[in-house]
């Protein structure tokens, strides 16, 4: 009897562990397989990132595609196709780290795509890092990121400190404009206590130091945000020159809901994710007029490259690939020209070795559909501004920097609610 | 016989204007066999649940061996060596009557270190067997104390009561619920264990051939008052008694 | 004792398989990692959740502030921990080998400590509540100190802190981390196994069964109470800082208090395996975690429907779990027998 | 902290403003609570899918949004569908429940609640939606008052009243009270305790997915929201005690000021922090008025 009892708790650990074995017995040492480069991304494909991650891995896609059959990437005289293995990180940065393990342990990935946000792009840059596996990531804009001393990440787009702190020295512009002093503007804050809305707020609090400015108002949303009363009734008792917002899509949803409700009549709102949280549709053209909305890219910008030509071009394109999507967010755009810098970083370094394959990347300058993009030597993107679009009229037009601009700034904002 | 080991004086309790002791005073004699009895409702299990420190009291004083006990909790009350059994039987269902019985040995003097201490000395393991050839339950030491039958549980609670060697056991109707022909196998052991082991006994009953049978001195409660004190003969002629019993019928 | 004897053949059995795992496929060595850490959570949930019957659905605040003590010695021993955190990780303290070390070893002592020092200072109070209470009161707690930790700008609040990194070669830190899981699992499974034998283990299953009872009966129940959610706290504090480590950046409401995973996972393995048996929590984890890494990947978002799913049939139909039910279809195997003897002495006694 | 004390002395109106958000928000958390103390009182099941059955009703009302049908016109159609849903998750899950211990029921409504999030995710994606009202803000002076708000309610009220008027005069209202004072003499008196616990469960979810309407056009919903809105329920259940309707609309209406005020002194940052250590400080107080002491003199 007691070795029947034994036997079968032996049996079941022992039918447990060999199946762990055998889902351990796949890997190869698959960087390349017959013509096809393999890249590696975990992707926030469920979870609360699934939104932006799935359009993130669509502008990956589209890259591919578009890259696969205009020639391909050539190396060593040979054309080669790009794929990418995607595992899901469930939007957790633990997890995204396992993943990123498996992709470079188990699955003999050389090549990385970063995962979409800051906060996973942190988890899982010091595994790329250990295993010197260069990753071209295009979500991950915290600046934290580059003062780690990272060697093989990369970035292409802005880092989030310059998210709103173009506003800020736009509020100190028109201050001195209007004959005030910059050091007059009391600045409000209202961030998302979570690590990409913490270093969008540390841009701004910077900015507003370097120009004296005073900030009243210095709130962090939860991140189940629903409700943003206390936080503007306290907006509306101290009445601030210029209100700064951050708090991804919910964020934006929130505030546009209650700016309109408690008919908030600060005269420079800027905030992040207006696109996304679609806030002139939800909320109306008229109170949401004069809200100013940072961006990396933007589809009227003439930024243009050879392989999918204007921005307006890739927007056009990307629509017809993809046509449940309105707007082209921009996220996918940045995931689309992560792709093109890793085929020009192969054609460069015509290797395969990752070391090569590195310092052809860190040596990259190149225009695209998505600005330019050339990296310091932190790995991020110092080629390409933040754009700062307002809200007028229904539309988003460029108002800052003056170089893109294709409108006045207003201001007063002028809302009709 | 010397001296009273609980010594209930002017207790009273109501729940929230329900009156259910009023100045209720009873002594329990050292070394013998102490009976409560009283129709339904008559305050009986709320005096018990006083004593044992259940819910404090509005009025009055309980001692123990001239220790004011009123204002303790139940398991510091337990830990002085006064012990209750309940009149729905309790024993912890889910382990095997050895382990229910390990369990219950005194927890008086358990430091922090003995927390961990081995349960598995032979004396106390020897104890333990005796007390369930005590009453009965040796063979099925290894069965899952939740799966006895209702008297055998019951049993088993008297059993455990008696491993924590405890100075006084308050019985709440120990007979309650048990078959007819093992109530004299019960009487027997709950007057050896008296004898043998030296416990006093405060015991509930409903059953009057059996109180009269085991106890040297019998109270009566009725509506909550403390109606007469006084040996078996005494009570079983008391008009009061009678008048009580009948009338509550 | 044959139960012991079989015990130790599943210790025996358990260590080679954490030994020769990682030789034979090294490049697992970080899942299995995380399976061990699986096991720890689920037998230390076990303890107070299957043992003594107080189904906390908070245990995750141990493992959270475990590793934020972690994060907070190891930083500290070489940098000012406030400027540290205000820098949103902006600036990077490079550790000699020497320091790294110290500062692991020390944090997750911390780990432990701190985390056994908050469950005895609330412990008492906690474990006060009965019943669905005290789930519903974990749960609260666990949200509590989650929501308070990204509030206090000390430890970098919502922005999380950037862990020291290992200094070895690429792949040696997960091997590290691996074999500090797998001791701490095996260590604190053996651990409590011992626990379990003495008046403790006695002790807690009684105020599972009827806490009024052993109360009594004279039983210290707060103390047992408290004790035994410190022991569950110092190893998931221990695991905590370990783990933050393995992760290299933390972050309150996702790697460190995670109720709504780990927090839950703890309790789905207990149940899955058999609550309150001592091998149900490891066989449920094993199984748990090899099921979600084969599976999970392919599910896309199903994984968590599916996980719901899985919680509802397991409490519903399938409460007494993997081992329960083997128990209750074989008492036998277990312990559980009639003694042929009718007395001590062996003399048949009539029956009452 | 103290600055924002300050504030509110400074110019009183801010604070008067606070109390009248927190009040008309707290009547949602009324609503939600109710249903709670229905189940718990009635059945004994500790329904931790109280806010996702919130969330739920909320996506109703976007959807219907989508459809381009006014939100308020979803209420009474969320109603009926919620109810119709409460009453399949009776049959399939809480039936076999209902008579376990409790911490079963809790853990099966948690696994509800996962499910429910889960499916919620797959199906609508994780962004924050809103079903939006279009109506105005009433402006009193300084105060500025949306009037989805005070709709909102206006319509709490009717609902509430409407089920109290029903436990009060129908049939079934009178069996639901007989079967939550003594479910075995009820059963006694020829009740069907099952179709009551169903229906009970099912007025429950129905009454949650009306609240979650409300807190649509007011608030945001997301697939993960719930777990917020069930650690309201039980704060005000835990709070006023069970059967106690008096007590449920003022710790309701208390939460909602208490929510608008610490957010405003304590900083947004800990308005969560804020509410989850009310329920952690409810149970407390709770537990030395329950416990069974008697004071330790010594």
């Amino acid at each position: 009897m007691r070795f029947l009892k034994m036997d079968m708790r032996a049996a079941t650990v022992a039918a447990a562990l060999t199946a762990s074995f055998g889902l351990a017995a796949a890997p190869a040492d698959a960087k390349v397989e017959g013509d096809t480069i393999i890249l590696g991304a975990a992707m926030s494909l469920t979870g609360k990132y699934s939104t932006n991650g799935i359009d993130t891995q669509n502008g990956y896609e589209l890259a591919v595609d578009m890259i696969n059959k205009n020639g391909g990437v050539k190396v060593g005289g040979k054309s080669y196709k790009f794929k990418v293995a995607y595992y899901d990180d469930e939007s957790t940065p633990a997890r995204g780290a396992q993943l990123a393990e498996r992709l470079i342990n188990q699955d003999g990935v050389k090549y990385m795509l970063g995962p979409y946000s800051s906060g996973l792009t942190k988890a899982i840059a010091p595994v790329t890092e250990k295993y010197k596996i260069p990753m071209i990531e295009a979500e991950g804009a915290s600046r934290s990121l580059f003062t780690q001393g990272y060697r093989y990440m990369f970035a292409v787009l802005s880092t989030s400190e310059q998210y709103l702190a173009s506003s800020v020295a736009l509020a100190a512009e028109l201050a001195e404009a209007s004959g005030k002093k910059a050091s007059d503007v009391k600045v409000a804050m209202a961030f998302e206590n979570d690590p990409f809305s913490l270093d969008v707020r540390a841009g701004v609090v910077e900015d507003a130091k370097k120009h004296g400015m005073n900030i009243v108002i210095d709130d962090k949303l939860p991140r189940d945000l629903a409700d943003m009363t206390s936080t503007l009734t306290k907006v509306k008792a101290l009445k601030p020159d210029l209100l700064v917002i951050s708090g991804h899509a919910k964020g934006a949803v929130t505030a546009g809901r209650q700016i309109s409700e408690m008919k908030l009549d600060v005269p420079m709102i800027a905030m992040t994710h207006c696109e996304s949280a679609k806030i002139t549709e939800n909320f109306g053209a008229g109170p949401m007029e004069g809200i100013l909305c940072p961006t990396q890219w933007s589809e009227t910008l003439s930024y243009k490259d050879d392989l999918f030509g204007t921005a307006g071009e890739y927007d056009a394109l990307f629509k017809k690939t993809y046509p449940s999507y309105k707007t082209v967010p921009y996220q996918a755009a940045q995931a689309s020209a992560a792709l093109q810098v890793w085929k020009d970083a192969f054609e460069r370094a015509n290797s395969f070795d990752t070391e090569a394959l590195r310092d052809a990347i860190a040596a990259t300058d190149m225009e695209t559909f998505y600005g330019r993009i050339k990296f310091a030597p932190e790995g991020n993107n110092i080629a390409k501004p933040m754009v700062l679009r307002q809200i007028q009229g229904g539309e988003y037009l460029v108002v800052a920097p003056t170089k893109w601009a294709s409108s006045k700034v207003q201001h007063p904002r002028q809302p009709k609610y | 016989m010397s001296g009273n080991l609980i010594e209930v004086r002017g207790v009273s309790k109501s729940y929230g204007g329900v009156v259910a002791n009023k100045d209720v005073s009873i002594d329990v004699a050292e070394g013998g066999i102490t009976g409560l009895i009283g129709p339904n409702g008559s305050g009986k299990t709320t005096l018990f649940n006083s004593i044992v420190g259940y819910h404090p009291i509005d009025e009055g004083s309980i001692k123990f061996r001239g220790k004011e006990i009123s204002k303790l909790r139940v398991p510091e009350i337990a830990r002085l060596g006064l012990l209750r059994t309940f009149q729905q039987t309790r024993i912890y269902s889910k382990m095997d009557c050895m382990k229910n019985m390990l369990i219950s040995v005194s927890h008086r003097d358990e430091g922090l270190g003995s927390m961990f201490g081995s349960m598995r000395d032979r004396e106390t393991e020897e104890f333990a067997e005796e007390l369930l050839e005590f009453v009965g339950l040796y063979q099925k030491r290894f069965l899952v104390a939740g799966e006895l039958s209702f008297g055998q549980q019951k049993l088993l609670e008297f059993a455990m009561a008696l491993m924590n060697r405890p100075q006084v056991l308050l019985l709440d109707e120990p007979t309650a619920g048990i078959n007819p022909t093992l109530i004299n196998g019960l009487i027997d052991r709950l007057k050896r264990a008296n004898e043998q082991f030296g416990i006093t006994l405060f015991v509930i009953e409903h059953n009057m051939r059996v109180i009269m049978n085991l106890a040297d001195r019998i109270s009566c409660l009725a509506h909550g008052e403390l109606l007469a004190t006084g040996t078996p003969d005494e009570i079983q002629n008391d008009p009061r008694v009678v008048d009580a019993y009948l009338g509550a019928h | 004792m044959s139960a012991r004897s079989l015990d130790l053949k599943i210790y025996a059995f358990l260590i080679a398989v954490g030994i020769i795992g990682p030789l034979l496929v090294p490049s697992i060595t970080s899942q299995m990692a995380v399976m061990w850490l699986m096991v720890l959570m689920a037998v230390t949930w076990d303890m107070t959740g299957g043992q003594m019957g107080y189904n906390s659905l908070g245990n995750i605040t141990f493992f959270g502030l475990g590793m934020y003590a972690s994060a907070v010695v190891q930083i500290g021993l070489v940098y000012d921990v406030m400027e540290y955190t205000a820098s949103f990780g902006a600036i990077k303290v490079d550790f000699t080998v020497s320091q790294y070390w110290t500062g692991l070893v020390l944090g997750i002592g911390a780990g432990g400590a701190v985390a056994t020092v908050f469950a005895l200072v609330v412990g008492p109070f906690m474990l006060g509540l009965r019943g669905p209470y005290f789930a519903i009161g974990t749960l609260g707690l666990a949200v509590a100190v989650a929501e308070l930790i990204s509030g206090w700008r000390y430890v970098g609040g919502g922005s999380g802190i950037s862990m020291p990194i290992f200094p070895g070669e690429a792949g040696t830190g997960s091997i590290v981390f691996y074999v500090m899981f797998f001791v701490l699992a095996i260590v604190c499974h053996m651990v409590i196994r011992a626990v379990y034998r003495t008046r403790f283990g006695l002790a807690i299953n009684a105020i599972r069964d009827d806490e009024d009872k052993a109360e009594a009966m004279g039983i210290h129940t707060t103390r047992y109470k408290v004790m035994a959610w410190a022991i569950s706290a110092f190893f998931m504090g221990m695991a905590g800082a370990i783990f933050g480590n393995m992760s290299g950046f933390i972050e309150p409401l996702e790697v460190a208090f995670p109720t709504a995973t780990f927090g839950i996972f703890m309790v789905a393995m207990a149940l899955l395996g058999g609550k309150g048996t001592l091998w149900g929590p490891v066989l449920g984890a094993i199984l748990f975690h090899i099921v979600k890494e084969v599976t999970w990947t392919e599910l896309l978002g199903w994984q968590w429907v599916a996980l719901g799913a899985i919680i509802i049939l397991n409490i519903v139909y399938f409460q007494q779990g993997i081992l329960g039910w083997a128990q209750d279809r074989w008492p036998a195997l277990f312990g559980v027998t009639v003694d042929e003897k009718m007395s001590r002495t062996g003399q048949a006694e009539a029956a009452e | 902290m103290l600055d924002n004390i300050s504030i509110l002395f400074q110019a009183p109106i801010f604070a008067v403003d606070l109390l009248i958000q927190g009040l008309l928000i707290g009547g949602i958390f009324v609503l939600a609570a109710y249903g709670l103390a229905l189940v718990w009182g009635v059945m004994n099941v500790k329904n931790l899918a109280q806010g996702e059955l919130v969330i739920l009703g909320g996506y109703l009302a976007y959807q219907a949004t989508l459809w381009g049908i006014h939100p308020i016109v979803a209420l009474p159609v969320a109603f009926v569908l919620m109810f119709c849903f409460g009453w399949v998750i009776y049959l399939v899950i809480i039936k076999r429940v209902v008579d376990r211990d409790m911490f079963t029921s809790l853990l099966a409504t948690f696994g509800l609640s996962l499910l429910i999030q889960q499916s919620l995710n797959l199906v609508f994606g994780p962004e924050v939606r809103i079903a939006e009202a279009g109506f105005g803000t009433l402006i009193l002076g300084d105060l500025a008052i949306p009037v989805i708000r005070i709709v909102s309610l206006g319509l709490a009220a009717v609902l509430a009243v409407g089920i109290i008027l029903f436990m009060r005069n129908s049939r079934m209202g009178q069996a639901i009270r007989a079967t939550a004072q003594d479910p075995r003499a009820a059963r006694v008196l020829g009740i069907n305790t099952d179709r009551v616990y169903a229906f009970t469960y099912a007025l429950n979810a129905a009454i949650c997915g009306s609240a979650g309407v409300l807190v649509a056009m007011i608030w945001n919903i997301q697939p993960y929201y719930g777990l917020v809105h069930s650690i309201r329920s039980f704060i005000i259940v835990t709070a006023a005690g069970l059967g106690n309707l008096p007590g449920v609309i003022i710790a309701g209406f208390g939460l909602g000021v208490w929510e608008n005020y610490a957010g405003f002194v304590f900083g947004a940052e800990f308005a969560i922090a804020a509410v989850v250590a009310l329920l952690v400080g409810v149970l407390m107080v709770r537990l030395f008025q329950l416990y069974r002491v008697r004071q330790v003199v010594r």
